[in-house]
């Protein structure tokens, strides 16, 4: 910018910019804002995540490989535990925001979208749960039921 | 059709691809699930994985995963970056070329094992 | 097939529609000679004048400055007036705009379009009292929404966005453009109330960076990396603008 | 029919009509009718500037610019109104930029300002930059900057309705007739006051800047009732025009040291004009080209010659002349660096139009009787502010002073006392005859449109152009009457009431007629030379007979209106040889 001389009247003070108090800050907090930022930040998080665990199971190791007994290594470690729960998460979370924006997209009526996103959400729920459960109960030599039944029992 | 450019189809892969791999999440939920009714039945459940068909639908989500992967990166620069959207084209050509590079090498260890080869020491399954 | 004369025998294959006529839209192809460094806006007036006057399509200024005349030439969304004949060949397919509901044959219903341009408060706002002569602004805060002030409200970027097929209520990029004119305006006032309404279900993040608008503009703006700035004016707040 | 009723009914949403309406929109019930979307109207063509003497980059005074306005329209000028043009221009200038509107900056962060040719200091010393400019689309932030201030003040457009006629009743306008595109409908707006500011007529030649919707339809409509029409002689042809389509090269170009050429790649200006060169005014220039191409030295014998800016290097004409390379590239696929881009002179802008006094006002006789409710403003009217040659950039001013004096004076002076005249008995029987008569003779025998526009286009432009002889004026008078009588009888293709584009352009085309008529009568008439009319029998400025207006009156024998004249009003410059 040419260097501002000192401003002769009050009108040139805007020349170098805004008034203090006409501009403030414009954070939006509406649920699209969120939505788009939580793309980016899931997304980055993803790579990692997807990335490495198709890395590990698949090319590290080959799907024959993928027995129960590996898995049962594998979660012997909590850290794996964990990475798995964070991907589950992730992945499915942004997935249905994904497929949300679509529907959005392409079903017009406001019933029917409400309906479908209803849907969606009650099945993302679902899923979690069910994926969430496997890897947090999961012992090795024990079905998911006598876990759960063995949980009852303490 | 509308004749549009990369940035149409970048857009048009990105979605089929993210709506591919969530399918293929679902499945997987699914999948790893039977892991709580024992070893046989997982075991059992998974040899299906470990068939030609199956080599080759791993292979294109994993193809779609990285496309959709770098595409996401591709995204995000535009977004972020104020000079993003100069580049996008470039860009856009990029993450073919990544994707179909990665998918080749995924590729080798992934579909070595149809024929009886196995890069992997140690893991492959003796029968096919 | 050039003639003696010069001149090119062009088929033009258009998409027709004629509500009094036919309830559906149907395709009609016409021949017309016209000079190689003829305007396709020259082709259809030939046409329309001297083969079939129900041949229907608006247009004015014939040099790319007023945006009447937007269309799907070839597949892509541009302006008939801007176009020689040389450079789109012997073959050319001309369609009414996507996203637009056709009215008759190349004339599409812009009211929508203006309408939700109207939603992004397109004009200057500032209550402070005015000066007696000029508000003053440097060179550079000028400077920097020169590129959105060219907009001429053609519609062939909205028409051109896959986003503004799918949801039509969607304000699409030429509304954006329109905004970014005025939010990066160190005279206006009124940035807060149109990112406010930007960051809505119809604001700026249905935009999903598809390039078609800007491959579209005949106006040569950016429009994608526009609409991105005010979608970082969302995120950072003034600091952005600024 | 539909009936509406408004207080203020606006025909015409460029400049001029947007810049009334702005006056009006707060206080009124108004209405804006236009056959084209407001942004699509031809003022958002103009490139070069706005002139105001802001005097933001050196000394400028508003009489300057009033002397520069008389001078430059060879004496024809009222100057009672150029004073106006010159003070008001200031004002309306800092309106438009309080609206928004994006003007370049000097580094303190003022309006810039730049030259242009004719306009000078102190009465004609040396060249002052006066013109305000937004890049080279002055006239396209103009118009945007109006329409969204209409948005802002929710002004009601009827857009795509295309005015047909003009109702006067008991001494007052009351209303107008209008087609709605759309479907076909003819609507009746009732109002206490019309604002006419429907532009120009450059569609009657062949080679033309105007848009195509430019067909002088304001003037058509008042003339047919009853009006007269003032100095349509002088039209204005712009000598740089793109070869064949006519879009305008600005004067920028010649401003930044453009050469024009001949065959021999001489440049001839210099022969006719020792010390202006290329930079002599409008219609010189364009009359030498004329001459060079009448004897031969077209280039390869055709009726073109080059404007050349190679010379200037490609810096300067990227940094000063953008839109000029844009249009030869794009047009004539011309690559201005190295090769010399082919021009021709274009019409451009008609200095006549609908008589009005300062503030406006329709007039209708020498005398200047106002008519009351019925204003115009804009290139539809003739104030008369340019005289027999308008100065680049003038016209913009003349939109946005006029236009805004005539929607001030409807607000402060008309509309507190005036009242809604009755409706005329039948008030659309001549725009229903009109439009069923037309539709009623599709797909019968007969004519189309097409011959009739390419012969007035081409016989305009050979016989009523930069220059004119009783004998192409005599031949084109006949012409005229023919070309009437055909379009009485035209035949339409198209029977549609949807969006029916070409009823539209067959009524516009019997406009252009009428406009013609006017011009042809007015240049017949005028047995001198002076500004943009010029005879090739006549070719000396005659004050003695001359010094004064054309009112042309539409009359029974067609091509032959009635004459009457009156004085040009004179107050502080006496007309003096025009040189530069
Ligand atoms: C290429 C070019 C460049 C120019 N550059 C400059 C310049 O740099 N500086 C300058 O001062 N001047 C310039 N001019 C001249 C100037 O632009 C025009 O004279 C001026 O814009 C006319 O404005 P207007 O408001 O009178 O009419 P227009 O802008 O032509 O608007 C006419 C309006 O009337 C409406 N209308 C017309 N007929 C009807 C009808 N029957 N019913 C309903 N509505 C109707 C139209 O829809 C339109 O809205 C230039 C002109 C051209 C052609
Ligand atoms: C691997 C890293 C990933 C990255 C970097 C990434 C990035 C992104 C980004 C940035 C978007 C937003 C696109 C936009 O706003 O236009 C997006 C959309 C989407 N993603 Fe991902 N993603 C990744 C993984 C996944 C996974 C694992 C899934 C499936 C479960 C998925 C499914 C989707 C879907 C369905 C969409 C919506 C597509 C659309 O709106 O067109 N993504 N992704
Ligand atoms: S941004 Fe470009 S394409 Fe979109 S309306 Fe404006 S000029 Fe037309
Ligand atoms: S085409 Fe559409 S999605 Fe965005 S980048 Fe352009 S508006
Ligand atoms: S006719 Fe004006 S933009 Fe094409």
């Amino acid at each position: 910018m040419a260097t501002q001389t000192t401003p002769a009247t009050p009108t040139a003070a805007k020349v170098n910019g805004y008034g203090a108090t006409s501009r403030p800050g414009t954070g939006s907090t509406s649920w699209e804002t969120f939505s788009w930022y939580f793309f980016r930040i899931s997304g980055v998080g993803l790579i990692f995540l997807a990335l490495i665990h198709v890395f590990l199971m698949h090319i590290a190791n080959d799907v024959s490989a993928t027995s129960y007994s590996f898995i049962a290594a594998r979660y012997a470690n909590p850290f794996w535990r964990v990475y798995d729960l964070l991907l589950l998460t992730l992945a499915l979370l942004h997935g249905l925001n994904g497929l949300r924006i679509v529907c959005d997209d392409y079903i017009k009526s406001h019933g029917a979208r409400l309906a479908v996103i209803s849907v969606l959400f009650l099945i993302a729920l679902s899923f979690w749960l069910m994926g969430t459960m496997t890897i947090i109960t999961f012992q090795p030599g024990h079905t998911l039921a006598q876990t759960l039944l063995g949980l009852l029992h303490h | 059709m509308y004749r549009g450019q990369s940035g149409q189809w970048s857009w048009l892969f990105h979605r089929v691809t993210g709506l591919g791999v969530l399918i293929f999440l679902l499945i997987h939920i699914v999948d790893i699930t039977l892991i709580g009714f024992g070893p046989t039945v997982y075991n059992d459940a998974l040899q299906v994985f470990d068939t030609a068909p199956f080599r080759i639908f791993t292979l294109a989500l994993i193809g779609a995963l990285l496309y959709h992967a770098f595409n996401g990166i591709r995204i995000i620069l535009v977004d972020f970056w104020p000079s993003g959207y100069k580049y996008q084209r470039q860009m856009f050509y990029t993450v073919m070329g990544l994707t179909i590079l990665c998918t080749l090498a995924t590729a080798f260890f992934i579909l070595a094992p149809i024929f009886g080869k196995c890069p992997q020491p140690g893991y492959c399954s003796a029968v096919m | 097939m050039a003639a003696a004369d010069g001149t090119l025998s062009v088929q033009i294959k258009v998409k027709r529609y004629q509500p009094e006529k036919e309830a559906k839209p149907y395709w009609q192809e016409f021949r017309v000679q016209v000079d190689p460094k003829d305007r396709l806006l020259d082709a259809l007036n030939q046409i329309k004048w001297e083969q079939d006057g129900t041949l229907t399509f608006r247009r004015s200024c014939a040099h790319g400055v007023c945006g009447s005349d937007a269309m799907r030439i070839n597949g892509r969304n541009r302006l008939a007036c801007k176009l020689l004949i040389e450079d789109v060949g012997t073959r050319i397919t001309v369609e009414p705009m996507l996203g637009f509901p056709v009215i008759r044959d190349l004339v599409v219903d812009m009211d929508p379009f203006f309408a939700k341009y109207e939603k992004i408060k397109p004009y200057l706002i500032n209550d402070e009292p005015e000066p007696r002569t000029e508000r003053r602004q440097s060179p550079e805060q000028r400077e920097r929404y020169d590129e959105t002030t060219k907009c001429i409200l053609c519609g062939a970027c909205t028409g051109s966005c896959p986003s503004v097929w799918a949801n039509a209520d969607w304000v699409g990029p030429a509304s954006i453009v329109n905004a970014h004119r005025f939010i990066f305006d160190s005279r206006d006032r009124g940035a807060n109330e149109r990112l406010q309404i930007l960051s809505d279900r119809n604001g700026v993040w249905r935009c999903r960076t598809i390039f078609n608008c800007s491959e579209a503009c005949p106006r040569g703006i950016h429009v994608t990396d526009a609409i991105e700035e005010v979608k970082r004016a969302i995120m950072y707040g003034s600091n952005a603008i600024e | 029919m539909n009936y509406h009723k408004f207080d203020v009914v606006i025909v015409g949403a460029g400049g001029a009509g947007l810049m009334s309406a702005m006056q009006l929109a707060h206080n009124s019930s108004i209405a804006v009718i236009s056959k084209l979307y407001p942004t699509r109207s031809h003022t958002g063509a103009a490139q070069g500037g706005v002139a105001a003497a802001l005097g933001n980059q050196e000394e400028d005074h508003w009489k300057w610019h009033m002397f520069d306005t008389v001078k430059g329209g060879d004496y024809l000028t009222d100057q009672d109104a150029a004073e106006i043009l010159a003070r008001e221009a200031i004002d309306a200038v800092y309106d438009l930029e309080h609206w928004g509107l994006p003007f370049n900056r000097t580094p303190d962060g003022k309006i810039d300002q730049r030259r242009f040719g004719g306009h000078t200091r102190n009465f004609g010393e040396g060249p002052v930059r006066r013109s305000c400019y937004a890049a080279d689309r002055t006239g396209h932030m103009i118009l945007q900057t109006m329409y969204q201030q209409s948005v802002k003040n929710q002004v009601n457009f009827f857009n795509e309705y295309m005015m047909l006629d003009l109702l006067i009743n008991d001494g007052q306008a009351c209303g107008v007739v209008a087609l709605c595109l759309r479907d076909g409908s003819i609507h009746v707006f009732h109002a206490k006051t019309i604002v006419l500011a429907t532009g120009g007529y450059g569609r009657a030649w062949r080679i033309t800047s105007n848009a195509l919707a430019c067909t002088g339809d304001g003037m058509a409509v008042a003339y047919r009732r009853g009006l007269p029409l003032e100095d349509m002689e002088m039209y204005q042809f712009h000598p740089t025009g793109l070869y064949r389509i006519g879009i305008l090269l600005s004067e920028a170009a010649r401003g930044e040291g453009a050469y024009i050429l001949n065959n021999e790649g001489e440049r001839f200006c210099i022969r006719y004009a020792p010390t202006m060169e290329e930079l002599a005014p409008r219609d010189m220039v364009s009359r030498f080209i004329v001459q060079e191409i009448a004897e031969g030295r077209g280039i390869g014998g055709k009726d073109y010659v080059y404007l050349s800016v190679a010379h200037l290097g490609k810096e300067k004409i990227d940094a000063k002349l953008p839109d000029i390379t844009d249009f030869a590239r794009n047009y004539l696929n011309v690559e201005p660096y190295y090769e010399p881009i082919p021009i021709q002179p274009t019409a451009h802008y008609a200095m006549g139009g609908i008589p009005t006094d300062i503030e406006g006002r329709v007039v209708v006789d020498e005398q200047n009787t106002v008519l009351p409710g019925l204003y115009a403003a804009g290139e539809v009217a003739c104030v008369s502010v340019h005289g027999a040659n308008r100065l680049g950039t003038n016209s913009l001013v003349d939109l946005i002073v006029f236009g805004r004096r005539a929607g001030k004076h409807i607000a402060a002076k008309w509309l507190p006392e005036a009242d809604f005249a009755p409706l005329p008995a039948n008030p659309d029987g001549y725009a229903t005859e009109l439009v069923e008569g037309l539709l009623s003779r599709a797909n019968g025998k007969g004519e189309t449109q097409e011959r009739i526009r390419q012969e007035l286009r081409d016989e305009m432009t050979e016989k009523v152009g930069v220059v004119r002889s009783e004998t192409t004026l005599l031949a084109m008078q006949q012409k005229i009457a023919e070309l009437k009588e055909r379009w009485a009888n035209v035949r339409l293709m198209d029977t549609s009431h949807t969006f029916n584009t070409e009823l539209m352009e067959v009524i516009e085309l019997g406009n252009l007629i009428e406009c013609a008529e006017a011009t042809v009568a007015g240049a017949l008439a005028r047995k001198e030379s002076r500004g943009g009319h010029y005879r090739e029998d006549y070719q000396k400025r005659d004050d003695a007979n001359f010094l004064k207006h054309t009112l042309a009156y539409r009359s029974d024998t067609p091509g032959q209106p009635d004459l009457r004249y009156k004085p040009v009003v004179i107050t502080e410059f006496q007309p003096k040889e025009r040189k530069y």
